[in-house]
Protein backbone atom coordinates (compact mmCIF):
# COMPACT_ATOMS: atom_id res chain seq x y z
CA UNK A 1 0.00 0.00 0.00
CA UNK A 2 1.40 2.93 -0.90
CA UNK A 3 0.62 6.52 1.21
CA UNK A 4 0.43 9.97 -0.03
CA UNK A 5 0.87 12.63 2.86
CA UNK A 6 0.52 16.59 2.04
CA UNK A 7 1.16 18.92 4.48
CA UNK A 8 1.30 22.70 3.60
CA UNK A 9 1.15 25.89 5.98
CA UNK A 10 -0.33 28.84 3.33
CA UNK A 11 -1.82 32.16 3.23
CA UNK A 12 -4.37 31.26 0.52
CA UNK A 13 -7.25 29.42 0.97
CA UNK A 14 -7.68 25.46 -0.23
CA UNK A 15 -10.17 23.96 -2.73
CA UNK A 16 -11.31 20.81 -0.86
CA UNK A 17 -12.19 18.85 -4.26
CA UNK A 18 -9.17 19.61 -5.62
CA UNK A 19 -7.31 17.98 -3.02
CA UNK A 20 -9.90 14.66 -2.32
CA UNK A 21 -9.22 14.21 -6.10
CA UNK A 22 -5.35 14.87 -5.69
CA UNK A 23 -5.45 12.47 -3.07
CA UNK A 24 -8.07 9.56 -4.49
CA UNK A 25 -6.88 9.65 -8.31
CA UNK A 26 -5.45 6.74 -10.18
CA UNK A 27 -6.13 4.28 -7.42
CA UNK A 28 -9.44 2.33 -6.65
CA UNK A 29 -7.74 0.90 -3.34
CA UNK A 30 -9.41 3.98 -1.29
CA UNK A 31 -13.17 2.78 0.24
CA UNK A 32 -13.23 5.90 2.83
CA UNK A 33 -12.67 9.66 2.36
CA UNK A 34 -12.96 11.82 5.83
CA UNK A 35 -12.63 15.95 5.19
CA UNK A 36 -12.62 18.13 7.95
CA UNK A 37 -12.60 22.11 7.46
CA UNK A 38 -12.67 24.04 9.81
CA UNK A 39 -14.11 27.43 8.88
CA UNK A 40 -13.81 31.08 10.61
CA UNK A 41 -16.99 31.73 12.93
CA UNK A 42 -18.47 35.13 13.38
CA UNK A 43 -18.62 34.63 17.06
CA UNK A 44 -16.04 33.15 19.51
CA UNK A 45 -17.26 32.78 23.04
CA UNK A 46 -20.39 35.00 22.67
CA UNK A 47 -18.94 37.79 20.84
CA UNK A 48 -19.08 39.11 17.80
CA UNK A 49 -15.47 38.83 15.57
CA UNK A 50 -14.47 40.70 12.48
CA UNK A 51 -11.26 38.88 11.73
CA UNK A 52 -9.04 36.14 12.67
CA UNK A 53 -5.14 36.38 12.30
CA UNK A 54 -2.89 32.73 12.32
CA UNK A 55 0.47 33.52 13.22
CA UNK A 56 2.48 30.44 13.24
CA UNK A 57 6.12 29.05 14.37
CA UNK A 58 7.40 28.44 10.97
CA UNK A 59 9.83 25.19 10.61
CA UNK A 60 8.13 23.88 13.89
CA UNK A 61 4.64 23.80 12.38
CA UNK A 62 5.50 21.88 9.39
CA UNK A 63 7.78 19.26 11.74
CA UNK A 64 4.94 18.74 14.20
CA UNK A 65 2.40 18.36 11.39
CA UNK A 66 4.59 15.43 9.62
CA UNK A 67 5.32 13.71 13.18
CA UNK A 68 1.76 13.56 14.20
CA UNK A 69 1.07 12.81 10.29
CA UNK A 70 3.52 9.90 10.98
CA UNK A 71 1.52 8.85 13.90
CA UNK A 72 -1.87 8.71 12.39
CA UNK A 73 -0.34 5.97 9.09
CA UNK A 74 1.20 3.87 11.62
CA UNK A 75 -1.77 3.47 13.91
CA UNK A 76 -4.44 2.95 10.86
CA UNK A 77 -4.31 1.44 7.85
CA UNK A 78 -4.47 4.96 5.97
CA UNK A 79 -4.02 5.34 1.73
CA UNK A 80 -2.79 8.87 2.25
CA UNK A 81 -3.77 11.92 4.28
CA UNK A 82 -3.42 15.77 3.66
CA UNK A 83 -3.09 18.65 6.17
CA UNK A 84 -3.68 21.69 5.57
CA UNK A 85 -3.23 25.47 7.76
CA UNK A 86 -3.74 28.59 6.43
CA UNK A 87 -2.41 31.54 8.09
CA UNK A 88 -2.50 35.46 8.34
CA UNK A 89 -5.39 37.43 8.10
CA UNK A 90 -8.92 35.39 7.91
CA UNK A 91 -12.20 36.17 7.52
CA UNK A 92 -15.66 35.30 9.14
CA UNK A 93 -16.99 32.27 7.14
CA UNK A 94 -13.36 31.40 5.50
CA UNK A 95 -11.47 28.26 5.48
CA UNK A 96 -8.75 27.84 8.41
CA UNK A 97 -7.60 24.37 7.93
CA UNK A 98 -8.36 21.26 6.20
CA UNK A 99 -7.71 17.64 7.02
CA UNK A 100 -8.38 14.98 4.49
CA UNK A 101 -7.85 11.35 5.45
CA UNK A 102 -8.42 8.39 2.88
CA UNK A 103 -8.58 4.47 3.90
CA UNK A 104 -10.01 1.29 2.56
CA UNK A 105 -12.49 1.38 5.79
CA UNK A 106 -14.50 4.37 7.39
CA UNK A 107 -13.87 3.33 10.94
CA UNK A 108 -10.09 4.41 10.17
CA UNK A 109 -10.57 7.23 8.30
CA UNK A 110 -13.13 9.22 10.63
CA UNK A 111 -10.57 8.35 13.69
CA UNK A 112 -7.00 9.39 11.74
CA UNK A 113 -8.67 12.40 10.75
CA UNK A 114 -10.39 12.69 14.71
CA UNK A 115 -6.56 12.72 15.79
CA UNK A 116 -4.61 14.54 13.96
CA UNK A 117 -7.69 17.57 14.50
CA UNK A 118 -7.26 17.30 18.09
CA UNK A 119 -3.47 17.44 18.28
CA UNK A 120 -3.53 20.16 15.71
CA UNK A 121 -5.54 22.19 17.89
CA UNK A 122 -3.02 21.15 21.01
CA UNK A 123 0.23 20.90 19.66
CA UNK A 124 0.93 22.28 16.49
CA UNK A 125 2.37 25.64 16.69
CA UNK A 126 -0.45 28.20 15.73
CA UNK A 127 -1.89 31.45 17.33
CA UNK A 128 -4.60 32.90 16.61
CA UNK A 129 -5.84 36.84 17.24
CA UNK A 130 -8.82 38.06 16.92
CA UNK A 131 -10.14 41.50 16.35
CA UNK A 132 -13.68 42.72 17.05
CA UNK A 133 -15.67 46.34 18.19
CA UNK A 134 -13.21 46.15 21.37
CA UNK A 135 -9.96 45.60 19.50
CA UNK A 136 -7.43 43.20 18.86
CA UNK A 137 -6.66 39.98 21.61
CA UNK A 138 -5.40 36.78 21.98
CA UNK A 139 -7.40 33.86 21.25
CA UNK A 140 -7.29 31.38 24.58
CA UNK A 141 -6.88 27.82 24.29
CA UNK A 142 -9.52 25.94 25.75
CA UNK A 143 -9.03 22.95 28.55
CA UNK A 144 -11.51 21.00 26.43
CA UNK A 145 -9.30 21.06 23.65
CA UNK A 146 -6.33 19.28 25.60
CA UNK A 147 -9.16 16.37 26.72
CA UNK A 148 -9.72 15.89 23.38
CA UNK A 149 -5.96 15.24 22.45
CA UNK A 150 -5.26 13.37 26.11
CA UNK A 151 -7.91 10.80 24.01
CA UNK A 152 -5.56 9.19 22.07
CA UNK A 153 -2.87 9.00 24.21
CA UNK A 154 -2.12 5.32 25.21
CA UNK A 155 -2.14 4.58 28.78
CA UNK B 1 22.02 30.51 20.74
CA UNK B 2 19.24 32.16 19.61
CA UNK B 3 15.51 32.60 21.26
CA UNK B 4 12.34 33.32 19.18
CA UNK B 5 9.09 34.44 20.70
CA UNK B 6 5.45 34.24 19.74
CA UNK B 7 2.15 35.60 20.22
CA UNK B 8 1.15 37.12 23.07
CA UNK B 9 5.11 36.78 24.49
CA UNK B 10 6.99 37.81 21.31
CA UNK B 11 4.32 41.03 21.65
CA UNK B 12 5.03 41.93 25.26
CA UNK B 13 8.94 41.03 24.94
CA UNK B 14 8.60 43.54 21.70
CA UNK B 15 10.92 41.02 19.29
CA UNK B 16 10.75 38.01 17.39
CA UNK B 17 14.11 36.41 18.12
CA UNK B 18 17.22 37.57 19.53
CA UNK B 19 20.57 36.06 19.87
CA UNK B 20 21.25 35.50 24.41
CA UNK B 21 24.17 34.76 26.59
CA UNK B 22 22.79 33.00 29.55
CA UNK B 23 25.16 31.90 32.50
CA UNK B 24 26.36 28.70 33.35
CA UNK B 25 23.87 28.35 36.22
CA UNK B 26 20.84 28.69 33.71
CA UNK B 27 20.90 25.33 33.10
CA UNK B 28 16.67 24.34 32.21
CA UNK B 29 13.92 25.90 30.09
CA UNK B 30 12.70 26.59 33.84
CA UNK B 31 16.34 28.41 34.75
CA UNK B 32 16.51 30.33 31.00
CA UNK B 33 12.40 31.81 31.94
CA UNK B 34 13.42 33.04 35.03
CA UNK B 35 16.72 34.61 33.91
CA UNK B 36 15.11 36.21 31.16
CA UNK B 37 12.39 37.46 33.18
CA UNK B 38 15.03 39.65 35.39
CA UNK B 39 16.47 41.31 32.66
CA UNK B 40 13.53 44.11 32.36
CA UNK B 41 9.75 44.85 32.45
CA UNK B 42 9.01 43.64 29.28
CA UNK B 43 10.37 40.14 29.81
CA UNK B 44 8.75 39.93 33.36
CA UNK B 45 5.29 40.90 32.32
CA UNK B 46 5.33 37.92 29.17
CA UNK B 47 7.27 35.73 32.07
CA UNK B 48 4.76 36.33 34.50
CA UNK B 49 2.97 33.26 34.56
CA UNK B 50 5.19 30.79 33.50
CA UNK B 51 3.03 27.80 34.19
CA UNK B 52 0.88 28.96 30.90
CA UNK B 53 4.11 29.46 28.66
CA UNK B 54 5.36 26.43 26.53
CA UNK B 55 8.92 25.96 25.12
CA UNK B 56 10.37 24.01 22.55
CA UNK B 57 13.66 23.64 21.74
CA UNK B 58 15.04 22.72 18.21
CA UNK B 59 11.40 22.31 17.12
CA UNK B 60 10.24 19.99 19.74
CA UNK B 61 7.51 20.51 22.52
CA UNK B 62 10.28 20.25 26.02
CA UNK B 63 8.87 20.28 29.54
CA UNK B 64 10.26 23.69 31.90
CA UNK B 65 13.16 20.91 33.25
CA UNK B 66 14.56 19.98 30.05
CA UNK B 67 18.30 20.82 29.58
CA UNK B 68 19.01 23.53 27.26
CA UNK B 69 22.83 22.90 26.98
CA UNK B 70 23.08 22.16 23.05
CA UNK B 71 19.87 23.79 22.01
CA UNK B 72 20.52 25.69 18.50
CA UNK B 73 16.90 27.07 18.63
CA UNK B 74 14.65 27.65 22.08
CA UNK B 75 11.25 29.11 21.63
CA UNK B 76 8.70 30.50 23.84
CA UNK B 77 5.46 31.05 23.44
CA UNK B 78 1.41 30.67 24.49
CA UNK B 79 -1.07 27.67 24.61
CA UNK B 80 -1.30 26.35 20.60
CA UNK B 81 -4.55 27.51 19.53
CA UNK B 82 -4.66 26.41 15.93
CA UNK B 83 -6.96 23.89 13.95
CA UNK C 1 -29.95 28.22 14.80
CA UNK C 2 -31.44 27.21 11.38
CA UNK C 3 -30.48 23.73 10.39
CA UNK C 4 -30.52 23.30 6.50
CA UNK C 5 -31.18 19.51 5.57
CA UNK C 6 -30.69 18.27 2.23
CA UNK C 7 -31.44 14.34 1.37
CA UNK C 8 -31.45 12.74 -2.20
CA UNK C 9 -30.81 9.54 -3.57
CA UNK C 10 -29.89 9.50 -7.01
CA UNK C 11 -28.14 7.84 -10.46
CA UNK C 12 -25.51 11.03 -10.45
CA UNK C 13 -22.51 11.75 -9.14
CA UNK C 14 -21.95 14.00 -6.57
CA UNK C 15 -20.02 17.22 -6.27
CA UNK C 16 -18.56 17.35 -2.77
CA UNK C 17 -17.09 21.03 -3.38
CA UNK C 18 -20.88 22.41 -4.50
CA UNK C 19 -22.56 20.67 -1.74
CA UNK C 20 -20.23 22.17 0.68
CA UNK C 21 -20.93 25.40 -0.70
CA UNK C 22 -24.54 24.95 -0.58
CA UNK C 23 -24.34 23.99 3.25
CA UNK C 24 -22.46 26.58 4.39
CA UNK C 25 -22.96 29.34 2.20
CA UNK C 26 -24.70 32.51 3.36
CA UNK C 27 -23.72 31.77 7.06
CA UNK C 28 -20.87 32.10 9.49
CA UNK C 29 -21.78 30.47 12.03
CA UNK C 30 -20.34 27.23 11.16
CA UNK C 31 -16.71 26.35 12.30
CA UNK C 32 -16.42 22.58 11.11
CA UNK C 33 -17.81 20.52 8.43
CA UNK C 34 -16.85 16.92 7.80
CA UNK C 35 -17.82 15.30 5.13
CA UNK C 36 -17.11 11.47 4.60
CA UNK C 37 -17.37 10.24 0.64
CA UNK C 38 -18.05 6.00 0.52
CA UNK C 39 -15.90 5.00 -3.10
CA UNK C 40 -16.25 1.87 -4.84
CA UNK C 41 -13.34 -0.31 -4.48
CA UNK C 42 -11.56 -2.59 -6.50
CA UNK C 43 -11.61 -5.65 -4.40
CA UNK C 44 -13.82 -6.51 -2.23
CA UNK C 45 -12.98 -9.23 0.37
CA UNK C 46 -9.62 -9.74 -1.27
CA UNK C 47 -11.58 -10.27 -4.80
CA UNK C 48 -10.91 -8.28 -7.51
CA UNK C 49 -14.03 -6.46 -8.72
CA UNK C 50 -15.66 -5.00 -11.91
CA UNK C 51 -18.69 -3.02 -10.35
CA UNK C 52 -20.94 -2.64 -8.18
CA UNK C 53 -25.05 -1.83 -8.51
CA UNK C 54 -26.77 -0.25 -5.99
CA UNK C 55 -30.32 -1.28 -5.18
CA UNK C 56 -32.86 0.32 -3.02
CA UNK C 57 -36.16 0.11 -1.38
CA UNK C 58 -37.64 3.56 -3.42
CA UNK C 59 -39.76 5.44 -0.27
CA UNK C 60 -38.39 3.80 2.79
CA UNK C 61 -34.50 4.48 1.59
CA UNK C 62 -35.41 8.14 2.05
CA UNK C 63 -37.63 7.50 5.15
CA UNK C 64 -35.10 5.71 6.69
CA UNK C 65 -32.17 8.72 6.09
CA UNK C 66 -35.10 11.42 7.34
CA UNK C 67 -35.42 9.90 10.77
CA UNK C 68 -31.29 9.43 10.97
CA UNK C 69 -31.58 12.83 10.10
CA UNK C 70 -33.76 14.03 12.58
CA UNK C 71 -32.31 11.69 15.41
CA UNK C 72 -28.87 13.22 14.42
CA UNK C 73 -30.31 17.01 14.92
CA UNK C 74 -31.92 16.13 17.67
CA UNK C 75 -28.79 14.56 19.56
CA UNK C 76 -25.87 17.24 18.30
CA UNK C 77 -26.18 21.08 17.74
CA UNK C 78 -25.93 21.03 14.05
CA UNK C 79 -26.70 23.60 11.36
CA UNK C 80 -27.03 21.47 8.91
CA UNK C 81 -26.25 18.00 7.49
CA UNK C 82 -26.14 16.51 3.66
CA UNK C 83 -26.82 12.68 2.97
CA UNK C 84 -26.64 11.82 -0.35
CA UNK C 85 -26.39 8.34 -1.76
CA UNK C 86 -26.03 6.98 -5.55
CA UNK C 87 -27.76 3.76 -7.02
CA UNK C 88 -27.44 1.93 -10.07
CA UNK C 89 -24.21 0.91 -11.52
CA UNK C 90 -21.44 2.30 -10.10
CA UNK C 91 -17.36 1.56 -11.21
CA UNK C 92 -14.20 1.42 -9.10
CA UNK C 93 -13.00 4.69 -7.96
CA UNK C 94 -16.46 6.41 -8.29
CA UNK C 95 -18.45 7.55 -5.54
CA UNK C 96 -21.03 5.64 -3.81
CA UNK C 97 -22.31 7.69 -0.68
CA UNK C 98 -21.80 11.38 0.87
CA UNK C 99 -21.83 12.55 4.51
CA UNK C 100 -21.72 15.79 5.18
CA UNK C 101 -22.22 18.00 8.63
CA UNK C 102 -21.95 21.39 9.98
CA UNK C 103 -21.67 22.24 13.46
CA UNK C 104 -19.98 25.11 15.43
CA UNK C 105 -18.07 22.70 17.26
CA UNK C 106 -15.78 19.90 15.39
CA UNK C 107 -16.81 16.80 17.59
CA UNK C 108 -20.49 17.54 17.10
CA UNK C 109 -19.79 17.38 13.16
CA UNK C 110 -17.32 14.55 13.06
CA UNK C 111 -19.90 12.57 15.75
CA UNK C 112 -22.67 12.91 13.66
CA UNK C 113 -20.90 12.35 10.43
CA UNK C 114 -20.30 8.59 12.20
CA UNK C 115 -23.40 7.78 13.42
CA UNK C 116 -25.27 8.52 10.17
CA UNK C 117 -22.48 6.56 8.43
CA UNK C 118 -22.85 3.17 10.60
CA UNK C 119 -26.95 3.76 10.50
CA UNK C 120 -26.46 4.10 6.53
CA UNK C 121 -24.60 0.83 6.34
CA UNK C 122 -27.04 -1.07 8.52
CA UNK C 123 -30.43 0.66 8.03
CA UNK C 124 -31.05 2.05 4.90
CA UNK C 125 -32.67 -0.38 2.69
CA UNK C 126 -29.85 -0.39 0.02
CA UNK C 127 -28.13 -3.39 -1.25
CA UNK C 128 -24.83 -3.76 -3.64
CA UNK C 129 -24.21 -6.62 -6.12
CA UNK C 130 -20.94 -6.97 -7.07
CA UNK C 131 -19.57 -8.20 -10.81
CA UNK C 132 -16.17 -10.27 -10.91
CA UNK C 133 -14.94 -12.45 -12.81
CA UNK C 134 -16.97 -15.05 -11.44
CA UNK C 135 -20.55 -13.27 -12.62
CA UNK C 136 -22.80 -11.53 -9.63
CA UNK C 137 -23.24 -12.33 -6.66
CA UNK C 138 -24.76 -9.91 -3.71
CA UNK C 139 -22.55 -8.26 -1.11
CA UNK C 140 -23.12 -9.96 2.32
CA UNK C 141 -23.62 -7.41 5.53
CA UNK C 142 -20.79 -7.61 7.72
CA UNK C 143 -21.38 -8.25 11.24
CA UNK C 144 -19.08 -5.61 12.40
CA UNK C 145 -21.19 -2.81 11.08
CA UNK C 146 -24.03 -3.82 12.75
CA UNK C 147 -21.78 -3.70 15.97
CA UNK C 148 -20.61 0.22 15.05
CA UNK C 149 -24.22 1.09 14.47
CA UNK C 150 -25.06 -0.42 17.73
CA UNK C 151 -22.55 1.95 19.78
CA UNK C 152 -25.10 4.64 19.32
CA UNK C 153 -27.74 2.96 21.05
CA UNK C 154 -28.22 4.46 24.48
CA UNK C 155 -28.43 1.78 27.00
CA UNK D 1 -52.20 -5.84 0.78
CA UNK D 2 -49.03 -5.06 -1.38
CA UNK D 3 -45.67 -7.17 -0.74
CA UNK D 4 -43.03 -6.21 -1.98
CA UNK D 5 -39.59 -8.14 -2.23
CA UNK D 6 -35.80 -6.84 -2.67
CA UNK D 7 -32.41 -7.61 -3.99
CA UNK D 8 -31.76 -11.63 -3.61
CA UNK D 9 -35.33 -11.83 -2.61
CA UNK D 10 -36.73 -10.23 -4.91
CA UNK D 11 -34.31 -12.28 -7.63
CA UNK D 12 -34.95 -15.70 -5.90
CA UNK D 13 -39.08 -14.96 -5.68
CA UNK D 14 -38.71 -13.35 -9.87
CA UNK D 15 -40.80 -10.17 -8.72
CA UNK D 16 -41.02 -7.17 -7.28
CA UNK D 17 -44.17 -7.18 -5.59
CA UNK D 18 -47.36 -8.69 -5.78
CA UNK D 19 -50.85 -8.03 -3.93
CA UNK D 20 -51.53 -10.91 -1.49
CA UNK D 21 -54.84 -11.54 0.51
CA UNK D 22 -53.42 -14.28 3.25
CA UNK D 23 -55.86 -15.79 5.24
CA UNK D 24 -57.24 -15.03 8.47
CA UNK D 25 -54.73 -16.88 10.78
CA UNK D 26 -51.69 -15.09 9.01
CA UNK D 27 -51.61 -12.67 11.47
CA UNK D 28 -47.84 -11.74 11.90
CA UNK D 29 -44.99 -11.37 10.02
CA UNK D 30 -42.81 -13.86 11.00
CA UNK D 31 -46.63 -15.70 9.68
CA UNK D 32 -46.47 -14.00 6.70
CA UNK D 33 -43.24 -15.35 5.69
CA UNK D 34 -44.18 -19.26 6.72
CA UNK D 35 -47.20 -19.27 4.37
CA UNK D 36 -45.60 -17.41 1.65
CA UNK D 37 -42.64 -20.12 1.88
CA UNK D 38 -45.15 -22.84 1.26
CA UNK D 39 -46.72 -20.93 -1.49
CA UNK D 40 -43.64 -22.75 -4.13
CA UNK D 41 -40.29 -23.46 -4.53
CA UNK D 42 -38.89 -20.20 -5.49
CA UNK D 43 -40.81 -18.50 -2.10
CA UNK D 44 -39.42 -21.67 -0.30
CA UNK D 45 -35.72 -20.92 -1.37
CA UNK D 46 -36.27 -16.93 -0.87
CA UNK D 47 -37.64 -17.44 2.70
CA UNK D 48 -35.50 -20.61 3.40
CA UNK D 49 -33.18 -19.06 6.40
CA UNK D 50 -36.17 -16.90 7.76
CA UNK D 51 -33.37 -15.92 10.45
CA UNK D 52 -31.67 -13.00 7.87
CA UNK D 53 -35.00 -12.04 6.30
CA UNK D 54 -35.27 -8.41 6.99
CA UNK D 55 -38.86 -7.05 6.63
CA UNK D 56 -40.55 -3.61 6.73
CA UNK D 57 -44.10 -2.26 7.35
CA UNK D 58 -45.04 0.94 5.49
CA UNK D 59 -41.57 1.81 5.27
CA UNK D 60 -40.45 1.18 8.72
CA UNK D 61 -38.38 -1.47 9.94
CA UNK D 62 -40.22 -4.23 12.03
CA UNK D 63 -39.43 -7.77 14.09
CA UNK D 64 -40.91 -10.59 13.30
CA UNK D 65 -43.16 -10.37 15.78
CA UNK D 66 -44.94 -7.63 14.29
CA UNK D 67 -48.59 -8.04 13.60
CA UNK D 68 -49.53 -7.63 9.98
CA UNK D 69 -53.20 -6.20 10.23
CA UNK D 70 -53.81 -2.80 8.74
CA UNK D 71 -50.68 -2.92 7.05
CA UNK D 72 -50.29 -1.26 3.64
CA UNK D 73 -47.33 -2.39 1.97
CA UNK D 74 -44.92 -5.21 3.41
CA UNK D 75 -41.05 -5.45 2.11
CA UNK D 76 -38.88 -8.57 2.80
CA UNK D 77 -34.97 -8.18 1.48
CA UNK D 78 -31.91 -9.23 2.86
CA UNK D 79 -29.44 -7.53 5.28
CA UNK D 80 -29.02 -4.17 4.06
CA UNK D 81 -25.66 -3.21 2.45
CA UNK D 82 -25.55 0.52 1.80
CA UNK D 83 -23.39 3.06 2.93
Amino acid sequence: MTTSVTIRIQQADFDIAREIAALTQHRNDIGAVVSFSGICRDTEGGASIAALTLEHYPGMAEAEITRHAETAMSRWPLNGLTVIHRVGRIMPGENIVLVLTASAHRQAAFEAAEFLMDYLKTNAPFWKREESAKGTSWIEARDHDDAAAARWTKS
Amino acid sequence: MKVKYFAWVRERIGKEEETIEPPADVRTVGDLIDWLARRDESYAHAFETPRVIRAAIDHAHVRSDAMISGAREIAFFPPMTGG
